[in-house]
């Protein structure tokens, strides 16, 4: 990860939601999660199905979130102990992109207002035209004109437009990371694959690392480099795009790949009985290993305790007593 | 604004009532007595409604046409008043209880807001009426309602900061670079201005039925010329029983007619906001 | 294991037992009920101590002129001086009459009515309240349902005349402050009611629970019962009106729908029991703004309730009076609310066995 | 092929807007469902693949009006329905449930939470003339058999997980075991394992049914896997229907082509293209083929004539002047 500390890192990072009438019981949508982002440009994934604490991931290391224990660093420097400052500079190199983009400008405003703001406040440039032709040739990096998208409002573009429009906002802060929540889910199809592409070129040419956050396993095969598996707050298994596809370590994470529908492998994914009982809420508060009630090689240690993330191989971890001694 | 100019049922209501308000502020004006028209006998009493006396004469000598006029004056005063009042406390409890870090704080600041809500106000108004009945004004009355009748708004500001903040355009703005007074006032206000406005008006409603209770109970400024005053005299001079029907009937239907035009447009307002329309 | 015993046996959600009920409803919702009542207390009490003059010198004053001389001995003097000092004394530290206050609020001790001398305030209200607790929920629970009824059909016949006429009603009546709508009542029905218009407070029964009292009751509760009704009954209506049109756009309510489910079915089963959780808390939230509509129409209709009292009270200043009605209908409605929050969990599935 | 069960005959549904605007979701469609099929329909988001399924199952209700075309249900015992013209009424009364069932979207949020998950199949059963423990019996027979286990019953869907109200969804739909199902893209939200849970199981439904599927979703993949015929819709009108894998092999139409070759696979990282632009507004769609602006072959005639739907190889249809005879 280089000499110096970096950009960001979250280690040993719980995040506890409450339920229930008067948020009296408590559940970890993250347990005790480390990651570290930054040096050499990487798009690392991670995936998970929908509620398994992914989306609550990205907001702690954005820092909208404030972690119940751990701690995330930007740049060796806690990042909820820094001044006003400093945090500019932190929000300035790690941008965010969400989700739903008619959710992603302000409505009342054109979407140019907060490009322009993202200019004046991390770009320095004053003046009008400066400020326009730094957006402009951003804009045309993401395949808009100035003109698409010249005193429009959300109501008034499309998905695929919005969704590019916020990725020239995150580029205008110049990043050094960009954490990006289901970016391409609400996309059809056809045109979910040019944005992917975008995300591999802002990697490639502009040297920027990007968290991909994604239900969706084939895109995080097609273009990123590290995958981490999460189930219910806990990383159960991270390597390379390589690994994982060859030798999976986890079962969940062979479950998930082998669930993806391909229709190429027809009778098999039909056949198969797959487990899918224990209600949500109840695997989140599982001492031991989250996977337990669904595992077809569960044991009384899983139960009992929390498997550790090993490395089976060079940077391929796994969280499962299968691999670890006890 | 943009929806408000298509809405000709808006238009019209809210024309309606902008006439009722300059009527009630300006009419003044034109007061042909030299005297306050709730003074007492400047006029022949008990006279039915003529063409010199359109809405009639009161068994006090008071002109009743000119007693209402003055009478929706110091409704809307108060209304304006209490109105005011209630929306400040509510905004800042509301956003207070939506960004109190704590969850067990959050509620309990909740429990508070309820506690306004639940609580019923006019023994308590009544109360503080009778302790103070010398200094009794409309402007006194409005400021003791505005201080009282802010629950129910505090609850709507809650539930909206406490989801706008979720919202990803918030976390985007953050993100670039918009500072508290941006997100306060380009990001937050547009998003709230249209419950604060339905909020307003449904408080000017909240303090003129408060006022006519306060009247029954013989509670207001009773030297003022306010629907409750009217209520008051009315009844101790037995008005119901002698059939003096105008003393109390021009003021009550004119306070009717403005509190159902003011819901009208609250419920026009409403409908719109539930289908996510900010102003 | 199957499931559904996994979520029994273990420490997950839901609140089947009568242990988890108590710790994730009761205690929350006591809590919040101690919250509600002490705010509302705090209040009364600021409210007698934040003014211009001191109830306390001037009751004394009163009690030693003009009543005193002639029928009370000495030493009675002397003890309703020291009840009044302790409730309105102003000489000790606030806080001290802070807790006095509160003890005066739960030991049903006010000193003296001024206007019913020398009987405790508190047994004055006590003769009251059944009459304005009778009123209050008969009428609510009957406009209650009327409303609800009203409100589902207002949504469901939407597009057709009877539709657009119950929502006009309910439109146009809301907003009239009940002050206003008791005198329309009174002057449209005034022929029958001239008896009603003779001073505030006729002679108080006391309340025995035999069908001769509870007759009269009727007789006399009648009319502003109807009014109280007429008010209330519109505000559901409207209140459901609104609450059914999203009812019937959500998911499950499609479902019903598609599977081919009668919609006379659909809409008293899955209509009516969608609406009433919600309407049960917005009762709850309401019941202060109810309370003081019964006090205005009880006025109105010199109806022997603690609005007509309340009125005599004011009209003679017998502060003791006043603050023990406005203590006591804050005690009353919180209570009443504290009650609708344990009920509501266990009519709604969702809260009973949330998980989320 | 073996009979028809569903005749779709040049059907026009539309949506009816504000100063009687149109938005023409199905603009005369044509297609035949045989008997013991299962049949997917894909298509992207506004494509109308939803509509014609509702008009299949005769749902038309305010805002949706059919100004054209019908149809037509052919049962087993030579019965005839017009699902179009009937009206609600006529078929809650004689055909819904009996012939055919609906499961809807995000089919884990339809159940009535204040009711207990028996008193949906009471309810339903006993509209249909079922007498109590005939219906449990059903009832208890496609819990088994969906591998649900027996005391779902007497839970309230709150209690349960998604994937698990989803299969009771399935089984309330087979309680009168119907001849056709129809289900509109109920997965979209859930996760990969409890979507090929739910697809595993309403393929288990068929087998032992053999009664006619029709399933309608956005991802192609997902129909690639357990269909036996696919439709390809775009902007309302079908433009390629065939035999699954033929489809999947040879995609005759250019937005069926790009539509499979948008999507990422496991293990193959080779640089995909997707399309550009944006499907055309239904409100006024231009004239002659509704893909020319997107379609990297577009000729004139393209621009100026709809192409018919013809049938190039045995059961493979397209609409596209590439293939049409002139």
């Amino acid at each position: 990860m280089g000499v110096s500390a970096p950009v960001l890192e979250l280690r040993n990072v719980s995040k506890y939601f409450s339920y229930g009438i008067f948020g009296t019981m408590l559940f970890p949508a993250v347990d005790d999660v480390s990651l570290s982002i930054g040096g050499t440009p990487q798009i690392i994934t991670i995936a998970g199905e929908s509620g398994c604490g992914k989306s609550t991931l990205a907001k702690l290391a954005l820092g909208f979130l404030k972690p119940d224990r751990g701690k995330v660093y930007y740049r060796g420097k806690d990042i909820w102990k820094m001044r006003s400052r400093e945090k500019k500079l932190f929000i300035k190199e790690v941008q965010p992109i969400f989700q739903d983009p008619f959710d992603t400008f302000n409505p009342v405003e054109p979407i140019e207002n907060y490009l322009r703001k993202t200019v004046k406040t991390f770009y320095g440039e004053t003046r009008k035209e400066d400020i326009e032709n730094v957006i402009a040739s951003v804009l045309s990096d993401v395949g808009l004109s100035y003109d698409d998208i010249r005193g429009k409002k959300s109501s008034e573009l499309s998905g695929g437009q919005l969704q590019r429009a916020s990725i020239a906002r995150a580029l205008l802060a110049q990043p050094k990371i960009i954490i990006a929540d289901e970016p391409v889910s609400m996309i059809d199809a056809s045109l979910r694959i040019n944005i992917l592409n975008l995300f591999r070129d802002i990697k490639e040419k502009r040297e920027i690392s990007i968290l991909y956050i994604t239900h969706d396993l084939a895109t995080a095969f097609y273009i990123s480099d590290l995958i981490a598996i999460m189930f219910r707050g806990t990383i159960i298994e991270l390597g390379s795009t390589k690994d994982l596809m060859e030798k999976p370590g986890h079962p969940y994470t062979k479950l998930l790949i082998e669930s993806v529908p391909d229709h190429r492998k027809r009778d098999r994914w039909l056949s198969e009985e797959v487990e899918a009982k224990a209600l949500e809420i109840e695997e989140f508060r599982l001492a031991g290993c989250k996977y337990v009630n669904r595992c077809p090689f569960a044991k009384d240690l899983c139960r009992a305790n929390r498997p550790p993330l090993v490395e089976v191989s060079k940077g391929h971890y796994v969280a499962c007593w299968l691999h670890a001694k006890s | 604004m943009s929806y408000i100019l298509m809405n000709r049922r808006l238009i019209g209501l809210v024309a309606f009532i902008l006439a009722m308000v300059i009527v009630a502020f300006v009419g003044p004006y034109f007061n042909p007595y030299k005297v306050e028209p709730q003074r007492w006998n400047y006029v022949p009493k008990d006279r039915p409604p003529s063409m010199e006396y359109p809405f009639g004469t009161t068994t006090l000598g008071q002109d009743v046409l000119w007693l209402t006029i003055y009478a929706r004056r110091e409704s809307f005063a108060m209304g304006f008043i209490t109105a005011a009042i209630s929306i400040d406390i509510s905004l800042i409890v509301g956003s207070l209880a939506a960004y109190v870090r704590s969850p067990v704080a959050s509620e309990v600041v909740a429990s508070v807001i309820d506690a306004f809500c639940v609580m019923p106000l006019l023994p308590i108004l009544i109360t503080i009426s009778l302790l103070w009945k010398q200094q009794l004004n409309p402007i006194f009355i409005g400021v003791i309602l505005g201080v009282l009748g802010w629950g129910g708004f505090a609850r709507i500001i809650r539930a909206a900061l406490l989801s706008l903040q979720e919202r990803p355009f918030v976390y985007v703005a953050k993100a670039s670079g918009y500072g508290f007074f941006d997100l306060l006032i380009k990001v937050y206000t547009p998003q709230v201005i249209g419950w604060l406005i339905v909020a307003f008006i449904n408080r000017i409603i909240f303090a003129i039925g408060m006022e006519a209770s306060l009247g029954l109970f013989g509670l207001t400024s009773l030297n003022r010329a306010s629907i409750g005053s009217i209520i008051h005299w009315s009844l101790t001079y037995q008005a119901f029983l002698r059939g003096i029907w105008w003393w109390y009937t021009f003021p009550i239907v004119l306070v009717v007619v403005t509190v159902v035009v003011l819901y009208l447009i609250v419920f026009e307002l409403q409908k719109s906001l539930r289908r996510g329309v900010t102003l | 294991m199957s499931v559904l015993s996994s979520t029994r046996q273990s420490s997950g959600p839901g609140y089947t037992t009568l242990g988890r009920y108590f710790r994730g409803v009761f205690l929350p919702k006591f809590i919040r009920f101690i919250i509600i009542l002490f705010v509302g207390l705090t209040i009364a009490f600021a409210v007698t101590r934040i003014n211009p003059i001191d109830p306390a010198n001037a009751l004394i004053q009163k009690l030693t002129s003009s009543y005193g001389a002639n029928v009370l001995r000495p030493e009675e003097i002397e003890s309703f001086r020291r009840a009044i000092l302790a409730i309105f004394g102003r000489d000790r530290p606030i806080w001290e009459q802070y807790i006095s206050y509160l003890v005066g609020v739960f030991t049903f001790n006010f000193g003296p009515s001024f206007t019913y001398f020398p009987s405790l305030a508190t047994d004055i209200i006590s003769s009251y309240l059944p009459w304005t607790v009778f009123l209050l929920t008969f009428s609510t629970i009957v406009s209650w349902i009327i409303g609800i009824t009203m409100g589902v059909l207002a949504s469901i016949f939407e597009r057709r005349a009877i539709g657009k006429v119950l929502n006009w009603i309910s439109l146009v009546v809301y907003p009239i402050p009940t002050t206003i709508l008791a005198l329309v009542f009174l002057v449209l029905f005034v022929s029958q009611l001239r008896a009603y218009m003779i001073s505030p407070g006729g002679g108080v029964t006391a309340f025995r629970l035999d069908l001769e009292t509870l007759a009269g009751m009727f007789s006399r509760a009648w009319a502003p019962a109807l009014v109280l009704i007429f008010y209330n009954t519109m505000v559901w209506a409207l209140g459901t009106k609104g609450l059914a049109d999203v009812v019937r756009s959500e998911d499950y309510v499609r479902y019903a729908v598609i599977r081919g489910l009668p919609l006379k079915y659909i809409y008293s089963r899955y209509l009516v029991k969608g609406v009433l959780p919600p309407q049960i808390t917005a009762l709850a939230l309401t019941l202060g703004n109810i309370f003081s509509g019964a006090m205005v129409i009880e006025r109105a209709f010199s109806y022997p309730g603690l609005g007509s009292l309340l009125s005599l009270a004011v009209a003679s200043n017998d502060y003791p009076l006043v603050l023990g009605i406005v203590s006591y209908s804050i005690l009353g409605v919180a209570l009443a609310a504290f009650i609708l929050d344990l009920i509501y969990p266990l009519i709604d599935p969702r809260i009973r066995y949330g998980a989320g | 092929m073996s009979e028809e069960v569903i005749r779709v005959e040049d059907l026009r549904a539309y949506y009816t807007m504000p100063n009687n605007v149109y938005v023409r979701a199905v603009d005369g469609v044509m297609l035949k469902v045989y008997r013991g099929e299962i049949l997917g329909i894909a298509g992207e988001s506004g494509c109308g693949k939803s509509t014609l399924l509702r008009a299949m199952y005769g749902l038309i209700e305010y805002p949706l009006k059919v100004l054209g075309g019908s149809v037509l249900l052919l049962t087993k015992d030579e019965k005839k329905f017009d699902m179009t013209s009937l009206g609600i009424d006529r078929l809650r009364k004689g055909v819904w449930w009996r012939y055919i069932s609906f499961i809807p979207q995000n089919a884990q949020n339809v159940l009535n939470p204040m009711i207990r998950v028996k008193d949906h199949f009471i309810e339903t059963g006993k509209n249909l003339g079922m007498d109590e423990d005939e219906i449990l019996e059903r009832m208890n027979y496609w819990i088994d058999s969906l591998g649900l286990s027996r005391d779902v019953a007497s839970a309230f869907p709150i209690q349960l997980s998604g994937g698990m109200r989803q299969r009771i969804v399935i089984a309330l739909a087979a309680l009168l075991e119907p001849e056709v199902l129809l289900a509109d893209e109920p997965t979209s939200a859930l996760d990969v394992v409890n979507q090929r849970v739910f697809v595993a199981s309403l393929s288990k439904l068929h087998k032992k049914l053999r009664n006619t599927v029709i399933y309608v979703s956005h991802d192609l993949e997902l129909l690639g896997i357990f269909t036996h015929r696919i439709a390809v819709m775009y902007a309302g009108k079908i433009v390629e229907v065939g035999k699954t894998d033929e489809v999947f092999e040879k995609p005759l139409h250019p937005y069926s082509k790009a539509l499979i070759d948008s999507i990422p696979k496991i293990g193959d990282t080779r640089i995909r293209k997707g399309l550009s632009g944006r499907p055309p507004d239904l409100r006024n769609p231009p004239p002659g083929c509704r893909f020319y602006p997107r379609c990297p072959y577009a000729t004139n005639r393209c621009r100026s004539e709809e192409p018919p739907l013809v049938e190039v190889s045995k059961g493979h249809y397209v609409a596209c002047w590439l293939h049409a005879k002139r």
